[in-house]
């Protein structure tokens, strides 16, 4: 959090500052949808190692940053980017290959694990889980969490409901917060101190922002303070949570932004090709992510009729008609 | 009749499993299209919602993922993960709820798989993991499951039990702490199985035009009672037509 | 909740089917601004006894409920309306004289456990109140508790965290979930099968609303579906959780509903004076609750020229210059 | 010199306290009045917010409740008092938190009661109760005080503990299980309080122009060391100016 109104910066120098090598990071969107693409293309750029992630269902930006070589830890969900990649490419292999370790939430359970962390509170409980393999098998051993003062001591805990059967529930199970060192999402709108709007589902971008230390917000664009304050009934993040606003046109490419542009089903199809394959996914991380400066050499190595057929029809918010196959 | 693939049947046969008020909970591919095509012919006054948030979703095209665009359009609310699951969790609204979800392995109780194949500390294959899954499972009156008919799929223990199904048997969810709903419905490429209401194990319930009891049970990893079984009704022209035309026109999920 | 589209019925109907003597109700709001206050007066014209009602900051509402008689018991965290009665009137004489039981809670606390109850758990972690006599004091004895299967056996529990000092906490207090009967919320916009849209602060409303078992919405403004789908984003309850929908402009009068009309600065200054005496309150109950059929009529008894007072200016939601002294 | 009230003195004297920075949380009446003052005269970079869940709210005029439509305009965020809450008890935004608030009891250590005098069962008097006072009382870093100099006010014991002040002392809030912030100024009609770093008990800070440590002594139920009080200057013309034209010029809450 910061308090200062003026917080816009340039994405190499906003991850540059606040992501470092071994940090625990979270990032925002849900499957092809709103992940910040661009910030996880410049941490890959800037050759990050040893994340420490924290994810629901972040697909795409996941999987990427996975590829890239930058993750160490992963505490997720789900890994996959629907008909595109039912189990995401990179992520699967560095798993078979044990080059990541991982544990295993459910997507209800890291939500609450952010919001968690955004109220200020330990844990919360959930009914989710109870029997389950999630409950007993452990990514992190009970030795590696104690030395460990990042982790909680416990991946989760089961308890008898000390309201008797109040809620109608004997048992919970109780998940930990998590505080993640900086999250990053892309979002809408976004005014210079950092207030930001989503359109759209915002997934669980609020509480993972809420719940970090730092948080990086990129913006389709960037527009004045009373913008935002006309109505704020449709802005989700409060400026004082906010330390870094990147202007990032097409920051969430190649996955989606409602109402501006849909996920771009060429380059995901391309990219699971290249992922499926070592050396062309060399070849994908050198040409791509390595090979340009910054998004918009990025973008503009898309081409812009690329851009054009997936840009948002204005009454749904995506490419009516677009080739998805 | 009309032809149809194995796919159209599936779903049209898990369509025909959704009524009028119940609340659909939706997964990725196939489910989502038999949710599309039960608004348009059976119950058009069920409810599609995603885990993302979307509420009764306008699907004028299909969505590719539980987070596509297209899910947030012309809805009731557009909420959070947190607001979706809330629904589902509580009493009131889950036992209206109707999950529909696959996995990579599923055992007689109905539990299921979508997590490793192999140890989980060093596993054979990685798959994406839970999602909503163990979620949906936990929480909702009642899930549909989509399976491939496959032995390796069917099988005596799943190897990481992602979403609860009956668990062990009659009492297994409430020892556990579980509500009480569970898994209905198993739809596969050959037949429809059920759960006897007392063991909870699974049944065979249909099968499709063509295919003997001997061929389902030859794919499987462990014996149902097949003796409850009859033949499932082929999907109707009107049906195809809902599918084909309608909810799918570009085959992206039916291929 | 209801799934059908159709649920508009008149604010008679609806509280005669979901309001019954004795039942577990809440009521949205906060001190002087949306509070359903058709719902309230409906509620007591109907002579309706024995009501548990639960509060976080309702204000005006839960004052005119205890007044009209209708309330044996109250979970509250204030009993305030802003400058106006910085403790309600009939409220504090209902405790004083010993006319309704009364425990006490903390707003977050009280939200918290709305929240529970929205969320289908059987309690929420704070540290809020550690230490204090909310916790140390309770309002309904423990053998009463466990004599009533309508209350949870403790008020709270506060446990160590089994997760060790994570999120810097060794200790939390756990506070039981809310499911009342029947959650009455006044909002800006309905349509025929529920959807609200709330405009400005939601207060707790959203939460008490998905706690409850039924929902009866009472809204300024009747509006075609399609109105309020064309942007989701604004809107705060799907339809499937509410069981009526009443049409009553001006149901929030004599308190605010932003962006429609303030709150009557001369309305509760006058209940104020006439709360204070038992005679005048009488007085007061007769004229303008029970002398009246339905809260149109009630307003026509204040007069256009009141609420023409009130009426909220465009550019700041609230009426611009009103005498509220 | 310019004359003044009191009131106008302990909104001064509150808007001092407030810094550049501070997010700062207001209850209803004189605390909002301070916090409209410090933004305008020695703090025009912090933050005002509502319990209701408004955030950075502009004030064209002065609310009259927390739940006054005033506090929505403008914002940065409208909320719910969920939010709110969840802000202070981060400890990230928590720990940037000046509580402003007021009590009907206070102790010598800061613990405040606005719920009730005499027996809880069956109260002699009955306050609001805590609505969020004892929230931020547990969770900020600090919290600004306002009472009326009077010794049934300043209390060797509560009567009710609604919201924690330094408890028992040094450690008190530790062994409860509290975050670590506490009471930090009580700001009278007569002068200004604080707490000992080591006893964390109240000790006098700041007398107003014209009154003595006797006066203050004589209107409290329990004795404070004096010993490092110092005059406080009054309210400037400036001051005076932005509290009476700018903040509230119908004298809503200046009376």
């Amino acid at each position: 959090m910061d308090m200062r109104t003026e917080k816009v910066m340039t994405l190499e120098a906003a991850i540059g500052k606040f992501v470092c090598d071994g940090a625990h990071l979270s990032i925002g969107g849900f499957t092809v949808n709103r992940n910040p693409m661009a910030a996880v293309y410049e941490i890959i750029r800037q050759g990050i190692k040893h994340l420490h992630l924290y994810a629901h269902s972040n697909g795409q930006g996941v999987d990427e940053l996975i590829g890239g070589g930058c993750v160490a830890n992963l505490e997720i969900a789900y890994g996959g980017s629907g008909r595109f990649a039912p189990t995401c490419i990179r992520f699967r292999k560095a798993v078979e290959h044990g080059r990541i370790r991982i544990e295993d939430y459910s997507n209800y359970q890291m939500t609450l694990r952010f919001l968690a962390g955004a109220m200020g509170v330990p844990f919360l409980p959930t009914r989710s889980g109870l029997g389950s393999s999630i409950v007993h098998r452990w990514g992190f051993s009970g030795p590696e969490r104690e030395a460990d003062d990042r982790l909680p001591d416990r991946k989760l805990c089961v308890i008898d409901n000390p309201f008797g059967d109040w809620g109608e529930a004997h048992k919970v199970v109780l998940v930990p917060a998590i505080n993640p060192d900086v999250t990053i999402i892309h979002v809408q709108k976004a005014d210079p101190a950092g207030t930001a709007r989503i359109d759209g589902l915002t997934f669980a971008d609020v509480e993972q922002a809420k719940a970090a230390q730092h948080v990086i917000v990129t913006c389709e664009e960037l527009v004045p303070t009373d913008a935002l304050r006309k109505n704020p009934d449709l802005n989700r993040i409060p400026f004082f949570c906010v330390d870094a606003v990147v202007h990032v046109p097409f920051g969430a490419y190649p996955t989606a932004c409602y109402r501006y542009y849909d996920y771009d089903p060429a380059y995901l199809n391309d990219y699971r090709e290249m992922a499926l394959d070592d050396d062309r996914h060399k070849d994908y991380l050198s040409r791509f992510v390595h090979g340009v400066a910054d998004h918009q050499s990025f973008l503009e190595l898309q081409g812009k009729e690329r851009l054009d057929k997936i840009r948002a029809d204005e009454r749904t918010g995506y490419a009516v008609g677009l080739d998805r196959r | 009749m009309q032809e149809y693939t194995l796919r159209e049947m599936m779903a049209v046969a898990a369509a025909r499993q959704i009524r009028d008020g119940d609340i659909v909970f939706c997964g990725t591919g196939i489910s989502m299209l038999a949710a599309m095509a039960a608004k348009h012919i059976s119950a058009p006054d069920s409810v599609i919602f995603f885990e993302t948030g979307a509420v009764d979703s306008k699907l004028e095209e299909v969505p590719m993922a539980v987070g596509d665009p297209r899910v947030m359009f012309w809805t009731s609310v557009n909420g959070s993960l947190a607001d979706s699951f809330a629904f589902m969790q509580n009493p009131h609204t889950g036992r209206r709820v109707v999950g529909i979800m696959g996995a990579a392995q599923i055992d007689r109780y109905g539990n299921l798989n979508s997590t490793v194949i192999g140890d989980y500390g060093s596993p054979k294959v990685r798959f994406s993991g839970s999602g909503g899954a163990c979620d949906v499972a936990s929480f909702v009156n009642r899930t549909i499951i989509f399976m491939q008919h496959e032995k390796r799929k069917f099988v005596p223990e799943v190897d990481y039990l992602t979403s609860p199904g009956w668990l062990d048997g009659p009492d297994g969810r409430n020892s556990a702490g579980l509500p009480p709903g569970g898994p209905a419905t198993v739809i596969t490429n050959m037949a429809i199985m059920g759960f006897d209401k007392t063991t909870r194990e699974m049944v065979l319930n249909g099968i499709y035009p063509g295919i003997t009891p001997k061929q389902i049970l030859d794919n499987m990893g462990f014996s149902v009672d097949v003796a409850g079984a009859r033949e499932v009704s082929p999907p109707s022209a009107e049906e195809l037509r809902i599918l084909r035309e309608v909810c799918d026109p570009d085959r992206l999920i039916l291929g």
